[in-house]
C-alpha cells in the first residue's frame, strides 16, 4: 500500500504546523500572479501513520545490517555506527557550508587532514575531497587529463582507452568528457592484452582509464608495463579507485605509475551506502595534474595550531572548476574521516589483507563445492568470480537463478552477469568485516543451491519464495510507464 | 582488530583451506616492487571513545548562535521521526536497489518520492534523485541539448541571477561536451531577467531559477512562453519550499517547462556543510528516456501483485555504457527517504506554513532592517524569504564583525560581484523567532553605529 | 541462534576498547585477594555481529511503530519521535543525578510545570513524579495511606478493598504495604456491587482501590456514592490511573472524591513501552496526603524568574520516604513533559474525546459484526469487552486462539482473559493515535476469522502460521526450567 | 490535532454508527456534576519546533564542562551502535511481551541478559530487571525473608557503608511488611565492615555492598561464610563493571551470596538525571521461586524449534494477585536492551578495560590530590574507581567553587554524615582524559589555596 493511499484529505498531522495560520490574506497580496493555484498534491497522514508505514516498507529491504551482502565490486562491509554518530553532531549538521571561516575550523581540521591521509593511501601528491560519487571523481580525473593536454596544445587527443572489463561509468565518462572510448580486450587470465593495448594507443591517446585489481577480481600483473606503453604515447592514467578495499596499505597506486585516481569513501571508507548513495569520490593526482584539481580545497598554515582556509580558483587558476554547489558531500567526508581514525594506519593495512584473506577463502571453498572459478589459477583479490556455465547448461539454471534462490537462504545474491566477458557470472566479495562462519554459511547455502538445481531445478528457477514479491515484469515496467501514483488509474 | 572478526583460530584454518602460509603468500601476484611500505602518516588508531571526544570538541567549535545564511543551503526545522527512521539500518546500510524482491522497502519509498515531487513541480516524472542542485542543473542543461529535436543548438540561454555556485558547476560539467553559457544580463533595479525573441533564437534552452539567487520571483509564465515560442525548452530551477505557495514550473506559461531541477535540501536536509544534499529532477514525459539518474516504475511480480523496480535503464551506464544519458551511478538515495519522510510528515498544509512563516520572518527583518538609516532593499519585486539589504558600510564587515558576536547574518554578495560588496543576501526561515530577529537586528545597528562613528 | 552461538574464543570488537593495556600486573597487585579469577563469560562478537544479530532480533517483534496494538488497559498509542528526541539531548542525558542545584535549573523546571500540569489533569493538590512505575506509584499511594492513619493513631485499620475486575498489582500492592485485602464483587452491568461494598467497610477499612473507568471498560456510575460510603468508614480512596487516557480532561479523579492516586506516564502521556518497560507512575494526593508524598520533588522560588530546588526529608518530615536511589525514571518524565507540552491542555482534552470515540465506534462495529459486547448497554470508555464464550462452545475456538489468529493478520492481540470476570474476554483499547482505516481493518480481521472459526476452525486454533515460531510449550518451560544458556547442555 | 489521525468525515461516520449525535454524548454515563471544565493550567500546544527550541535551552542550561561524581551513577563511554539499536520502534514501542509468538525479538534478548547477568555475577539466575539498584535491594530484602528457611526472622543486617539513598529506599519499601534494618558501623579507619557471628544470629539476611559507597573493598569471602554460617542469606549489592575485576558474588566464600543485586546503569545506560536505570537481581536456583519481577525461559513450539516466553509467572501480580511475590508489573525493558547491546559490544576483553582503565584514572587522581597538603585519602584499603579524599576545606565549599568554574568535582559526604563534612567522594572512568584529570587537580589547588589564605 502506497502512502498515498493511506491518505485523507483533510487529515493533518499538527506537530509539525509552525502556527503560521493567518498570514494567508498577505502571503496573496504579497505574491499576486505568482501565487500557486493549483493543490500541493502531497499525502496527507499522520505521524503514525508516516511512522508506521516507512517502518514496515524498511523491513523489505536486505542491508548489512540485517544480512551477509557480498556484491561483487560494491564493498558492502559493516559501516562503524560510530562514523555515523560523530558526523551527526549538532555542531557538524547545523553548520551552514557559506560559513565564515573562523566558524569552521573544527570542520576544515577534519577535511584537511582526510586529504593528507588519502594521499598516503592512494601514494598521490595532492587530493580534492569534492567529488560527490565514484562518477563524479571519473569525471573530475578525466577532466583533468582534458585540461592537462589542452594546457600544453596538444589537442589532437581525442580518445580514452579503456578495458572491456571496465565498470560502465568509466566509458560513460570519457564520453561525458568529450571523449571517443575505445575498447581494450582481456586475456583468459583476466589480464589486459598489452599486445592489443601497444597497438590501440598512439598520438590520439589522452588516457587509459583502468581499475586494479580489476572487475575481473584479479591483479594486474603487467601493470608496470601498462603504464609505460601509455605515458611513451603521450597518454595519462587514470585508476578508477573503486576497488581499493583489495590492497588497501599493501601497493599504492601512484607506485604503480598512475597520474589520477577517484576512490569510493562509500566502499573503502565504510561510508554507508544508502540504498543508493550518497557517496563520495575523492580524487588524488600525482605532479602533472596538482594544477587541475576541483575545488574547493582545504588549505593550512602549516605549524604547531595551523589554521585553516578554503582554497577556489583564485589560488587554483588552472583548476577545472567547481563539481557542486558547495563541497560535495561534507557529512560523507567526516564519516571517512572518523574511520580512518579509527582503524589508523595498521588498522587500514589489516582491511586488505583481511579482504583478501575472505575472498581467498571463499573463492577457495566454493571450488571444493563444486563450483567453476572464472580464473582458477589466479589468486583472489578482494573479489573473485564464479561462473555457472555449466549449470546453466545442464540444469537450466542460470546465474540470476542462483541469484534469487540466495536471497530465500537470507544472503543477498553477489553481482550477477557483471563485468559482461564472463558467461554466467556471478562476482562475489565477502569484505573484510564477516566472519568465517558467516562465509560458510554462505557456501553451503550455494552447495545446497547446486543440490537443488539437480534435483528440482524448478525450485530455483522460480525463486525467490520468501520475499514479499516474486520476480517482476521488468518489460511491462518499461512497456507500461509507470513511474507516479495517480489515484485516478487506479479507480 | 577494530570490525575484523577473525580469531588466531579462524585466520589459520582458512589459510590451510586456501593452502597458503600466511596472508602475505595471498599478495604474492603484486610485482614485488610495488609492495607498499605502513602507512605511516595515518596516526594510529583510536577507541570510539576518544573519537567521540575529538569530534565534539571540533562540532562545538565551529558552533554560532544564529545563522541567517540561505544562498542555497537553508536551515528549516526537521522533524525528530524523520532522521530516526532514516538511520534504520534497513535504509542506511543498504545498497542500490539491484534486486528487487529484496528492495521493495527503498523502490517504493522512490517511487513514492517520484510521486510526491512530480506533483509539488506539477511536471508528469521525477527521477530518483541526482547529486545536488547545482549538477542537477547541468544535468538538464545536456539533456536539453540531447532532447530538443526541433534545435540542434548546444547555446543554453542561462540566467544571470542564477546561483553563481550553479553556474560554475555547470561550466565545470558541460564545457567538455561543447555546450555553452549564455547569461542574461539580470535588471539592476529589480534583479529579474527578461527575455526577446531573438536573444532566445537557436538556443536549446533556458534556464531560469525560481526564487532567483536574490529571493527575487522572475516572471516566469512570460520567459516560458517566449522561449518555447523560439524552439528552445524551459529548464526551472526551484526551491521545493517555496513551491507550497509559488507558481509550480508545470504550470508555467502556456506549456509549462519542459526540465525541472532543484535542490531538495530544504526537505529534511540537514545543512550540514553542503552535503549530502539531494538533487530533484523532473520532466516532461516525453523526454524521459534523455533523463539521466536512476527511476523506479511500478510493475507486477508472478503472480499479479504490484511491485517497484528500476526501469528504463537503457538510459544508464551500466546498460549502455558509453552511449548513457550520464555517467551517474551512486545517487543520494538515503537523502531521498529523508526528503520522503518530510513530504509525508508536513503533507500540504505543514508545508505551506513552514514556507508561509518564512516568509513572515523575512517580511519582519527586512521591515526592522530598512528603518535602520542607511539600510535599505536592493531590488525591488516580490520575494520568497530571501531577500538583498543594501548597507552603508561594507558587507564583508558587518559578516565579520557580526559573526564575532555569535551571529552570521548572511552572505557577503561582494564575494560574487565586486558591484554588490554592499550588499547582504539575509533569508529566515520558520526557525527564527521574533526574538531572534531582533537580536540580528539589533546587533546588525550596533555594527552599523560603532562603523559609521567617525574615527 | 543466540548471540553466545556467534561468540567465539579471542574474537575481539576492538574499537571500543580504551586502551588500557599494560595496567594488568598493576592491578593484580591493587586488587590482591578481591582480584575476579574466573571468565566474564560474556559473548566475544564482532561489533557488525552485534548490530546484526540485535537488528535481525527486533524484526521478531509487534511494536506500534509497526502494528496495530489494541492491548487493553495497556494504552498502545502512538510514541511521539520528538519527545523522545528533546529528552535525548545530550544536556539531559549527561547530567548527574547529584548534580549540584545550579547544574540543574533547566531539568528542574520542567519536572516542576509537569507536577503542575499532572495537578490540574487530576484535579489533586499536590504531585510527586518520583514512583518508577504505575505498581510503585500504588506502592507509594497505599504507604502514604497507611501513614495517613498512623500519624493519626488510627492503627486499627488493616484491610484494603478491591473490586473484583481490579488489576493484579492492586490487591499484591496492599499486600506489599502490609494490609491485607478483600475483594468486592462487581454487577453484571461492570458496576462495584454498591450494597456489598456497604457491607464490607468499617473500623478495619484502611482504604478502597479502584480504577474508573474500570477494567471492565465502563464508567462506574456510583463513584460519589462509594466515595461517601468509604469517607463515612473513615477509609480513603486510591485511584488507580492507568486508565485516564480514557477520561484525560472529561472528568478528574480529585473531583470524584479520590484522596489519591497514581499515573501511568508510560501509557496516557505517551511515553513508549520498550518492551516492558521502563514507566513512570506519579502520584497526585488531595489534602489530607499532601505531608506523606515521597520525595524527592521539586521546589520553586516562585515569581517571574523561579529558581528551583529539591524538597527531601527535610522539608517533608512525614513523607514515607524515597523509592529510588535518585529521583525516578528521569527521563520518561521528560518524555511526559514534552508531551503535555506538544499537545496543550487543548490536545489533552481531546485525547480522551478521541480515544472515547475510537473505542464506542470499534464496539459498534464488532457487535454489528456478529460478536458480543461483555456489556452492551454501557458506554464504552476507553477500552471495551468483547466475550468469545459463545465461539468458544460452538466452534471450539477460544479467545486465546482469535488473539493468536489476529497476530497472522499483522495485528497485535487484545489483553486476553482480563478482567478474569468475563469468560473468553477480549478487552480491546484502540487509542485515539489510531484511524478509522485502521480499525475498520481491524473489525473486517475480526469477522474473517469468525468466519474461518464457522468453515475451518483448526486454522484460527493452531495459529499463528506466520511468525517465526507456533505456539509455545509453557509447561515444559515452567518445569524443565531454562533461564540462562549453557554451552554444556547444548553438546 | 497532533497525533490524531480523524478527518471531519471520519469523524461523522464513526458518531453515525455509534448512533451518537456527538462525541460528548459518549460520556453521558458520567454523572453530569463531575463534568471537568477545560485544562487552563496547561500552556497550549506547541509545535514540535518550538519544543525542541526550548528545551535545548534548558538542557544546555545543565551542561557542565567535567563531572567526577559517582555515588551510584556512573559516566561511562556509551558505544554509538547501542541506542541506535535501542530506539528501533520494534524494541521501543512494544509492549511487555504477554504474545510470545509475536515478542521473540524481546524475549531472546532477555533470555541472553540473564545470561550475561548471571555469569558476570556467577550465579545460576537472574531475572529481566526490577526499577533499579535501591529498589532491587529493598526487593532482596524482602526476598530473603520469604526464601530463608533456617530462619523466620525479619530483621536484615545491612552494611553501613552502602549507598545512603539505597539505606533510605529500602526502609521506604520494607518496613510496611515489618522488616527490621540493622545497619552495621564501617571501621571509622578503613570505612569497611566486619561481623562477628553474635550479631547475625537470627538475622533473615545480610546484606553488603562491593564495592561499598565509598569506594572500598570489604572483606566478602570471610561476610559471607560468617553469615551463611549463622543461617542468614547474602545479599550482595554489586558494580557490574567492577566484576570485570571483581570476585563475582557467586564466587564469595564458601557457597556464594544467595541473592545479588546491583544497579545496571554503568553497562550503556546514560547518567540522565537519575534514570530510568535498570536493576539488576539474581539468585540461587533453589530459591528462584521467591524472586520477582519476569522471568524468560526457552522451550519449544509445536514444531519443536526452540522460543523463548515468560516463565514461572505463578510468582507474579497478574496472576497470583495478593500472593505475588512483589506487585512489579512494568520493569525496565529498554534498559535491559542497552545492557545487553552494551555487553555484547564490549566483551570480556572490552569490558575489563573499562574497569582497568577507571581504575587508573582514579590512582591518577587520587596521587596528585594527595600531593596537595592538606588533602589526604580519608580511608586505608583497595578501592574500585571512587574514593574519598578528606579535604583542609568543606567539601561543600569545593563542590560550589569548583563547580563554578565547570568542574564537578564529586559528592560532598556531608550531606549524607556530618561527620565527613570535609571529605568528597570522587569517581573517575575511563571517559576522563589525563588533562581533563589534570584540570581537576589544578582547579582544586586553586579552590583550596584561596579558601585557605588569610582574610
Ligand atoms: C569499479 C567501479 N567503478 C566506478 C564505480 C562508480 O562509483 P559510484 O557509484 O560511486 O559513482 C563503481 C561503483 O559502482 C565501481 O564498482
Ligand atoms: C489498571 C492497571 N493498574 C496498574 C497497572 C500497573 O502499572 P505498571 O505496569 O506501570 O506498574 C497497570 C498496567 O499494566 C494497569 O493496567
Amino acid at each position: 500500500m502506497l502512502i498515498y493511499e493511506r491518505s485523507r484529505a483533510g487529515r493533518q498531522a499538527r506537530a509539525q504546523y509552525v502556527s503560521a495560520k493567518g498570514l494567508d490574506g498577505q502571503i496573496a497580496e504579497d505574491l499576486g500572479e505568482h501565487l500557486r493555484q493549483s493543490e500541493v498534491g502531497l499525502p496527507e497522514v499522520s505521524e503514525l501513520e508516516t511512522v508506521r508505514h516507512y517502518t514496515n516498507l524498511s523491513a523489505k529491504n536486505f542491508a548489512i545490517d540485517r544480512q551477509f551482502y557480498p556484491l561483487g565490486s560494491c564493498t558492502m562491509k559493516y559501516n562503524p555506527r560510530g562514523a555515523h554518530q560523530v558526523a551527526s553532531l549538532p555542531g557538524f549538521l547545523n553548520r551552514h557550508p557559506l560559513a565564515p571561516d573562523a566558524n569552521s575550523q573544527g570542520y576544515m581540521a577534519c577535511l584537511f587532514e582526510l586529504q593528507n591521509y588519502l594521499k598516503e593511501v592512494t601514494g598521490m601528491q595532492a587530493v580534492s575531497l569534492t567529488p560527490m560519487a565514484g562518477a563524479q571523481g571519473e569525471f573530475a580525473g578525466v577532466a583533468m587529463i582534458r585540461a592537462y593536454h589542452a594546457k600544453r596544445g596538444d589537442v589532437q587527443r581525442t580518445e580514452i582507452l579503456v578495458p572491456e572489463a571496465a565498470h560502465g561509468t568509466n566509458p560513460a565518462t570519457a564520453v561525458m568528457c568529450g571523449f571517443t572510448v575505445r575498447e581494450i580486450p582481456v586475456t583468459n587470465d583476466g589480464d589486459v592484452d598489452l599486445e592489443a593495448l601497444k597497438a590501440a594507443v598512439g598520438p590520439a591517446t589522452a588516457g587509459l582509464m583502468m581499475t586494479n585489481p580489476s572487475t575481473c577480481g584479479v591483479f594486474e600483473r603487467q601493470v608496470q608495463a601498462i603504464a609505460e606503453t601509455v605515458h611513451d604515447a603521450g597518454g595519462l592514467l587514470y585508476y578508477d579507485g573503486a576497488n581499493l578495499n583489495a590492497i588497501l596499505g599493501q601497493v599504492r597506486p601512484g607506485d604503480m605509475g598512475f597520474d589520477v585516481l577517484h576512490m569510493n569513501l562509500h566502499k573503502t571508507f565504510a561510508t554507508p551506502h544508502g540504498g543508493g548513495g550518497p557517496g563520495s569520490g575523492p580524487v588524488g593526482v600525482g605532479p602533472r595534474l596538482v594544477p587541475f584539481l576541483p575545488t574547493p580545497m582545504v588549505g593550512s598554515s602549516g605549524g604547531e595550531s595551523p589554521t585553516y582556509r578554503w582554497l577556489d580558483h583564485k589560488d587554483c587558476p588552472d583548476s577545472i572548476g567547481r563539481l557542486s554547489c558547495f563541497m560535495g558531500n561534507a557529512g560523507i567526508l567526516l564519516r571517512a574521516y572518523a574511520y580512518a581514525r579509527l582503524l589508523g594506519g595498521e588498522g587500514l593495512h589489516r582491511v586488505g589483507e583481511y579482504a583478501t584473506l575472505n575472498a581467498n577463502y571463499m573463492a577457495k571453498s566454493l571450488e571444493q563445492a563444486g563450483f567453476t572459478l572464472a580464473y582458477p589459477t589466479r589468486r583472489a583479490t578482494h573479489e573473485f568470480i564464479v561462473s555457472l556455465s555449466k549449470e546453466a547448461k545442464n540444469q537450466g539454471v542460470t546465474a540470476m537463478d542462483f541469484a534469487k534462490r540466495l536471497l530465500d537462504y537470507g544472503f543477498h545474491a553477489p553481482t550477477t552477469y557483471f563485468p559482461l566477458l564472463v558467461p554466467e557470472c556471478l562476482l562475489i566479495e565477502p569484505t573484510e568485516t564477516e566472519s568465517k562462519a558467516e562465509i560458510d554459511g554462505f557456501v553451503s547455502a550455494m552447495a545446497q543451491i547446486l543440490e537443488e538445481a539437480r534435483v528440482e531445478p524448478e525450485r530455483v528457477t522460480t525463486a525467490p519464495h520468501t520475499l514479499p514479491i516474486s520476480r517482476l515484469d521488468d518489460v511491462k515496467a518499461a512497456r507500461d510507464l509507470d513511474l507516479a501514483f495517480s489515484e485516478v488509474a487506479e479507480g | 582488530m577494530p570490525f575484523i572478526p577473525h580469531t588466531p583460530l579462524d585466520q589459520q584454518q582458512m589459510l590451510e583451506v586456501i593452502g597458503a602460509p600466511d596472508i602475505e603468500a595471498l599478495f604474492d601476484e603484486i610485482p614485488k616492487g610495488l609492495r607498499a611500505e605502513k602507512l605511516n602518516q595515518i596516526p594510529a588508531g583510536i577507541s570510539e571513545m576518544a573519537l567521540g571526544q575529538m569530534m565534539n570538541r571540533r562540532a562545538r567549535q565551529d558552533e554560532v548562535d544564529l545563522c541567517f545564511l540561505g544562498a542555497g543551503a537553508y536551515n528549516h526545522h526537521i522533524p525528530a521521526a524523520i532522521w530516526d527512521l532514516v538511520a534504520r539500518g534497513e535504509f542506511m546500510t543498504a545498497y542500490t536497489p539491484y534486486q528487487a524482491e529484496a528492495s521493495q522497502g527503498t523502490l517504493q519509498l522512490i517511487y513514492e518520492f517520484q510521486t510526491m515531487i512530480s506533483r509539488l513541480t506539477a511536471m508528469e516524472v521525477a527521477n530518483a534523485s541526482v547529486y545536488d542542485g547545482a549538477t542537477a542543473l547541468a544535468e538538464a542543461m545536456l539533456m536539453a541539448v540531447r532532447a530538443n529535436k526541433r534545435n540542434r543548438s548546444k547555446r543554453i540561454l542561462v540566467a544571470g541571477n542564477i546561483h553563481p555556485q550553479y553556474l560554475e558547476t555547470c561550466r565545470t560539467i558541460v564545457k567538455p561536451q561543447g555546450l555553452t553559457l549564455d547569461v542574461l544580463d539580470y535588471d539592476p533595479r529589480t534583479g529579474r531577467v527578461d527575455l526577446d525573441s531573438d536573444r532566445v533564437q537557436d538556443a536549446a534552452a533556458l534556464a531560469v531559477s525560481y526564487p532567483n539567487f536574490f529571493g527575487g520571483l522572475d516572471p516566469v509564465d512570460r520567459l516560458t512562453d517566449i522561449a518555447s515560442a523560439a524552439g528552445a525548452l524551459v529548464i526551472g530551477v526551484v526551491n521545493p519550499t517555496a513551491l507550497a505557495l509559488l507558481k509550480p514550473p508545470g504550470h508555467w506559461g502556456e506549456n509549462g517547462a519542459d526540465i525541472v531541477v532543484g535542490e531538495g535540501q530544504p526537505l529534511g536536509i540537514p545543512m550540514a556543510s553542503g552535503g549530502p544534499y539531494l538533487g530533484l529532477m523532473c520532466c516532461k514525459k516525453q523526454i524521459v528516456r534523455q533523463m539521466p539518474g536512476r527511476i523506479i516504475g511500478r510493475t507486477v511480480d508472478q503472480r499479479n501483485r504490484p511491485g517497484y523496480t528500476l526501469t528504463l535503464q537503457a538510459r544508464e551506464q551500466h546498460i549502455r555504457r558509453g552511449k548513457a544519458t550520464s555517467n551517474i551511478c551512486t545517487n543520494q538515495g538515503l537523502l531521498v527517504t529523508a526528503a520522503t519522510l518530510y513530504l509525508s510528515l508536513m503533507g500540504n498544509e505543514g508545508l505551506r506554513q513552514v514556507a508561509l512563516q518564512s516568509h513572515a520572518g523575512l517580511k519582519n527583518l527586512v521591515g526592522q532592517a530598512t528603518a535602520i538609516p542607511g539600510v535599505q532593499a536592493r531590488f525591488e519585486g516580490p520575494v520568497f524569504h530571501e531577500q538583498v539589504l543594501e548597507l552603508p558600510v561594507l558587507a564583508e564587515v558587518v559578516v565579520r564583525k557580526m559573526a564575532e558576536r555569535g551571529i552570521v547574518p548572511g552572505f557577503d554578495l561582494g564575494v560574487v560581484d565586486a558591484g554588490l560588496d554592499h550588499c547582504l543576501l539575509v533569508n529566515v526561515t520558520e526557525t527564527k523567532t521574533g526574538e531572534d530577529i531582533d537580536a540580528f537586528i539589533s546587533c546588525l545597528n550596533a555594527v552599523i553605529q560603532s562603523e559609521m562613528s567617525p574615527c
